[in-house]
């Protein structure tokens, strides 16, 4: 990691960026927090290790708007999002220089502590320079281990593979973590009866508290004003009163994205209430690559997507192939 | 769940202007019957239809929701019907994984000729919703009384 | 044989053949290639006709179907895609299904080839005899 | 909001028949904003449309509903009536009571409940109508044609007497087209060159008319009204101003193995050279890949015997850019390739040609001087075989699905010349159906048969052999007699199809107008626009909308004309209201919407936009509302439900859905 902050002093101190689009220590040690740093001494704060879960990419909209170059740190699953960004033109290229950071598989602390360990007080072991192969807890009982595939986030075991598709340079190793199907879930879902499907979703999305972490943290949620802050749509954010309020927001926010998600997994990553979100982005994913050919958003910024496109032979809706 | 033949679904059905609108007003001008529980709003185009309408509908207590347009290749607009198609595929696949029947969503391609293919989708479509009976997962409580 | 009959019969040629007869043109390009024309009592685009008007009966008595060398001519060049060979082909599939056996075993064919036997005839005979 | 009147129409007993209408105008009083409801027998008429007029002004109308028959019948009616009483049209919305309701229901409490409901949404939803004023956009007074033939020529010739300026686009060296090949015209046999000839003079002389020869269409943009083109002269290496036309280059060029493309490649051509000797204009090109001195930098003899000084080797392309108000596409045909047709004998015998062959062997002027003779060895034929449809109507991948329309009629032609001038030839044709319809056409093809004795036989032939002997046996059949055939012949002539000129494609993708299977271009309503392509301001004539024979092409040619003129006539065009239009204080910027158009009506900009007191530029959307048809596919597409439909917004539709469902 140092290797990482001397080359982002010595950006700053050639003039090539004014500052630093990365990762803050935050108060517990497993819990830092995307910061823009204006100063090589600010860097004093930077971390990045196994926690720095969060995709920066959305934060370039704000960063596009700010005098002089940004330098921004991009794990390889963030530069799907990057991309998809720079294709929309939310972000743009000539205000960033991209370092491309490697990734050895990113923590869910809620997953440790899903296997009950509580009074958690420090995690050692997620070090981008280490192994990453064991964890070691420190807590107020005492100290315990866990592998670190068991405190991957679920996206990292579905990995898109650890390929930058957009980058300046690159920094740091990775390491292969994908060891599991994407859409096995999806597929298990799919099989299930109608009755099955909707008690399933029912319990899920019954748990929402219309926080809108997962909006406010999606990278292809970027509008400027969601349709459920407007009154374009008759639809103002409200609360909740019937199922279906929740189901009618999850079920917009996924088809708004549909075609553009990068299967980033932000949006699960921050649900506080721990609703697979990525279930529906999945969905989608998984049909239009079934109906309408492989598709990976932002794999570049300049192929047309599956929504904006179409062939003269599509499939008919409620057809399956 | 048993047929309930006092059931009477409310089915909304959006017909572009051009083909299905006018397929519908020609089922008229043949006086070709289907159910009165089918009301049909006018969009100038299938391409017009935003899920957003549709799950409002659901929300408001719609029991069905049918789009119709121009057969591919004949859109007004050339290309209109080709991105609603897959909207809908999407859109309807996704209703589907929720657990909402495939029967409550269809689309089908009308022309402006076809008022018979108009009369009987409207009858087929009635019935199917009808066997399932009223929409129970989707409503917004509020608005029953 | 009754309509019923004659209607399945003319239903399972247009299955076997895999064509479609009503797509004819009636325009004889099929007769006009046909190298077997002149010993055929029904031509090969009267058989289209015939399967069109459910008359399957005349075909299956036909001699037609043993003339037909399945050289695909008409295949070939049908403009319609109808393919009458594979109607004069079909008919008589069903004629062979129905006698229950093949014109000719396996096992009796060494015995009938000679040096001038051309390698086609051979092809084509399977192709006609043996399903 | 004053208040929204509803109307409801009794259409005599047709809709009162099966709606309560007075329960209709009882329910609709209660529903909010409703000021005013009343029934009649027929709101339609003078006395229904006063009515509702007398509403407006007397109790100061902000929106009517009109509860009749479908808004495709008189949604304009109650509009201009609005207007006329001084409400804004787009205020008026209809409920279509009669084809949706009371016609296809029967029961009268059905009927009703169902009207009601109907009606509820009207009033939802006009109350969220908006004013909406027709944009207005200027026409340019040019129109451009591209393509040279007889379709072009006529719908210039037409244009421009009507006094506007007409540029036609023609990329062989000389316009006249596919007629000027052709020897007789069919059904009167009067030459082709004599009629054609004069009109391609009176184009050339027609001061509106400006002929750009040896060009192409390279780019279009704009809208109708206003279009800009830019147009590829191609290098032709003469000076066109300073040539005369004397043709002392072309008879000195040494280099002459090129083949004449208006000879359909029967004889050869010099590499500079006129296609044939009324081009117009009368300036020849040369042909880059032939020329002596281009290619190798020898000879360069024209250059020394033209006195004029008009050879230019250094001439380079030019594009010259031009605004048009109208686009006639011309494009017409080619005939096809043979490659799939082998059985024919086509690439195998020299006396297997084409018609379009025989035309130039018949012409005068064409590489035989007339005389009918054989290709291979100049010997006159004794017998000739025509064979119809070869690739017209096929089902197979191999051909054409349609019927290439003209070939009956000049095979008949072909038969009847031949007959005439050579009588003691004999004429076999081979044919699947006779195809005559057409003024004076079948009298023409029975005077074939009965006066000129040509043999007609009803089969296909399935092939022709080349013998040792230079004959050829002609392998058919007569479905009449049910015998098989064999004809010896000394000519076959194929009526081979014909299909939309391969340029059509980009052209058609440059003007975004669509295209059929066939590369056929599809013309904005099969029976009541056939002149005019989906797309504004474009116009179609002659072949590139599907095969026609010259007086179809030529009334086809005079009806685009009469729609460009009614165009160009204009001074302002009026455009459609019902546009898209983007909240440019809350859009992305994201291009989805672009993505969707297919008019090419949304462009980006970046703006000054003040959000409530922040000023901050951002790239935005913006609508031409010219060119936006308002189908609201980009509606869909914006994720933030900033693009809206004018007419039909998100607000309105959701109104309706929720009356319905209420």
């Amino acid at each position: 990691m140092q290797r990482l902050i001397d080359r982002m002093k010595e950006l700053l101190a050639d003039g090539t960026v004014v500052r630093v689009l990365g990762w803050k220590k935050g108060d517990l040690g497993y819990n830092p927090e995307p910061h823009f740093f204006n100063s090589a001494e600010e860097l004093d704060d930077f971390i990045y290790d196994g926690f720095c879960g969060a995709n920066l990419s959305k934060y370039m909209i704000k960063g596009s708007n700010l005098e002089g170059k940004t330098l921004i740190l991009l794990k390889p699953c963030d530069t799907y999002s990057f991309n998809q960004l720079l294709k929309e033109h939310r972000v743009l290229r000539d205000k960033v220089y991209i370092i491309g950071v490697g990734c050895k598989g990113k923590l869910d602390i809620e997953k440790i502590k899903a296997q009950g360990i509580k009074g958690i007080t420090s995690v050692k072991g997620a070090e981008i320079s280490g192994k990453c192969d064991e964890l070691t807890v420190e807590t107020v009982y005492g100290e315990k281990k866990v592998a670190y595939k068991d405190a991957m986030l679920e996206r990292c075991h579905v990995c898109k593979g650890k390929e930058h598709k957009i980058y300046d340079e690159l920094l740091l190793d990775s390491t292969d973590t994908c060891d599991g199907d994407r859409f096995t879930d999806v597929d298990i879902i799919e099989g299930l009866t109608p009755e099955e499907k909707f008690e399933y979703f029912r319990k899920e999305l019954s748990k929402c508290i219309r926080c809108n972490a997962c909006r406010n943290v999606c990278p292809a949620c970027s509008c400027r004003k969601c349709v459920f802050d407007s009154n374009k749509f008759d639809s103002e954010q409200k609360a909740n009163v019937d199922p279906f309020e929740e189901s009618m927001f999850h079920i917009i926010r996924a088809f708004h994205v549909a075609g553009r998600c990068t299967d980033c997994g932000e949006c699960s990553r921050v649900c506080p209430q721990g609703i697979p979100l990525h279930l529906f982005n999945r969905k989608f994913i998984k049909d239009i690559n079934e109906y309408y050919g492989e598709y990976i958003a932002g794999e570049d910024a300049e192929t047309k997507g599956p929504l904006t496109d179409y062939t003269l032979v599509d499939l008919e809706p409620g057809e399956r192939r | 769940m048993s047929i309930n033949q006092e059931f009477k679904p409310k089915i909304v059905a959006f017909c572009c202007n051009w083909c299905s609108y006018a397929g519908a007003d020609l089922a008229g001008g043949s006086r070709l019957s289907y159910p009165a529980d089918v009301k049909i709003i006018r969009v100038p185009c299938s391409c017009r239809v935003n899920p957003m309408f549709i799950l409002r509908a659901f929300e408001r207590g719609a029991d069905g929701v049918i789009i119709c347009g121009c057969h591919p290749g004949d859109c007004h607009y050339s290309t209109g019907n080709y991105y609603a198609r897959r909207r809908m595929t999407l859109l309807f696949s996704m209703l589907d994984y929720l657990g909402i029947e495939r029967e409550r969503t269809r689309v089908e391609w009308v022309s402006a000729a076809e008022g018979v293919k108009f009369s009987t989708t409207m009858n087929e479509f009635v019935s199917a919703v009808r066997e399932l009976g009223p929409n129970r997962r989707l409503g917004d409580l509020r608005c029953k009384d | 044989m009754s309509s019923t009959n004659s209607k399945t019969a003319a239903a399972k040629i247009a299955e076997i053949s895999g064509t479609n007869p009503l797509k004819c043109m009636k325009c004889g390009k099929c007769s006009a290639s046909c190298p077997a024309f002149e010993k055929m009592d029904i031509k090969p685009h009267q058989f289209v006709s015939y399967v069109v008007n459910e008359d399957i009966e005349a075909l299956a008595k036909c001699e037609s179907l043993w003339y037909c060398l399945s050289c695909f001519a008409c295949v070939e060049r049908c403009p319609r895609d109808v393919k009458p060979g594979k109607i004069v082909d079909a008919a008589r599939q069903t004629v062979v299904r129905q006698k229950g056996g093949n014109y000719l075993s396996a096992n009796e064919i060494p015995a009938l080839i000679d040096d001038d036997v051309p390698q086609q005839l051979l092809v084509s005979a399977f192709r006609k005899f043996r399903r | 909001m004053n208040g929204i009147g509803v109307f409801v129409c009794h259409c005599g007993s047709n809709i009162a028949a099966t709606v309560d209408v007075k329960k209709v105008v009882e329910m609709a009083k209660l529903e909010p904003g409703v000021v005013h409801a009343e029934e009649y027998q027929y709101m339609c008429s003078e006395a229904g449309q006063e009515r509702i007029a007398k509403a407006i002004r007397e109790k100061n109308l902000s929106g009517v509903v009109v509860c009749s028959c479908s808004p495709r019948m008189h949604e304009t009616t109650f509009r201009k009536c609005a207007e006329k009483a001084g409400l804004n049209p787009y205020m008026v919305e209809i409920a279509n009571l009669r084809e949706q309701c009371s016609w296809v229901h029967k029961d009268i409490n059905e009927g009703t409940e169902k009207a009601v409901i109907l009606t509820r949404a009207a009033i939802a939803k006009v109350s969220l109508n908006t004013s909406l004023v027709a944009g207005e956009s200027g026409v340019t007074k040019r129109a451009l044609v591209i393509g040279g033939g007889i379709a072009g020529i006529q719908t210039a010739l037409d244009i421009a007497d009507a006094g506007y300026e007409v540029d036609i686009v023609e990329k062989t060296p000389s316009i006249g087209g596919k007629m000027a090949q052709l020897d007789k015209t069919f059904p009167t046999l009067d030459c082709s060159a004599c009629i054609l000839t004069p009109k391609m003079v009176d184009a050339a002389a027609h001061e509106k008319i400006n002929i750009y020869s040896y060009s192409e269409v390279e780019k279009v943009s704009g809208f109708v009204g206003d279009f800009t083109v830019d147009i590829r002269k191609k290098a032709r290496y003469v000076d066109m101003n300073k040539c005369t036309g004397c043709g002392a280059c072309m008879e000195k060029c040494p280099s002459k193995k090129a083949l004449s493309e208006f000879n359909s490649g029967l004889n050869n051509r010099p590499a500079i050279y006129t296609p044939f000797a009324q081009a117009i204009p009368n300036v020849p090109v040369i042909d880059p890949s032939q020329c002596l001195k281009l290619k190798n930098d020898k000879c360069g003899l024209c250059a020394r015997v033209c006195q004029a000084g008009a050879i230019d080797y250094k001439q380079e392309d030019e594009i010259v850019t031009r605004k048009y108000g109208a686009i006639v596409v011309a494009t017409g045909f080619e005939v096809i390739k043979l490659d799939n047709y082998d059985e024919y004998a086509y690439s195998q015998s020299k006396d297997v040609i084409t018609s379009l062959e025989l035309e130039r062997i018949m012409n005068a002027a064409g590489p035989t001087k007339g005389h009918l003779e054989r290709l291979s060895d100049g010997k006159a034929p004794k017998n000739i075989v025509f064979i119809q449809c070869v690739g017209s109507r096929c089902a197979d991948n191999k051909g054409k699905s349609y019927c290439s329309k003209i070939c009956c009629m000049y095979t008949a032609k072909h038969a009847i010349l031949i007959r005439d001038k050579y009588p003691d030839v004999n004429v076999t044709v081979f044919y699947i159906d006779v195809r005559t319809p057409g003024k004076n056409f079948d009298e023409f093809y029975r005077r074939a048969v009965e006066e000129y004795g040509v043999n007609y036989v009803k089969g296909q032939v399935g092939k022709v052999t080349p013998e040792p002997n230079g004959k050829l046996t002609v392998h058919g059949v007569d479905l009449l007699d049910n015998k098989q055939l064999k004809v010896e012949a000394d000519m076959v002539v194929l009526a081979a199809a014909i299909e939309p000129s391969p340029e059509v494609r980009n052209i058609a993708t440059m003007l975004t107008a669509s295209i059929d299977t066939n590369n056929f271009i599809t013309e904005a309503h099969p029976k009541l626009r056939p002149v005019e392509s989906p797309t504004a301001g474009v116009f179609l004539s002659g072949v590139c909308q599907g095969p026609k024979d010259i007086p179809e092409t030529v009334s086809q040619a005079g009806a685009a004309a009469v729609k460009v003129i009614g165009l160009l006539a204009k001074d302002k065009l009026l455009t459609n209201p019902c546009t898209a239009k983007a909240d440019e204080l809350l859009c992305n910027g994201c291009s989805a919407c672009a993505n969707v158009c297919p008019y090419g009506a949304i462009s980006y900009e970046d703006k000054l936009i003040n959000d409530h007191g922040i000023r901050k530029t951002h790239r935005v959307a913006v609508v031409n509302s010219a060119l936006c048809q308002g189908c609201g596919a980009c509606t869909v597409a914006c994720p933030s439900g900033v693009m809206d439909l004018q007419g039909f917004s998100n607000r309105q539709i959701i109104a309706e859905v929720d009356a319905i469902c209420r």
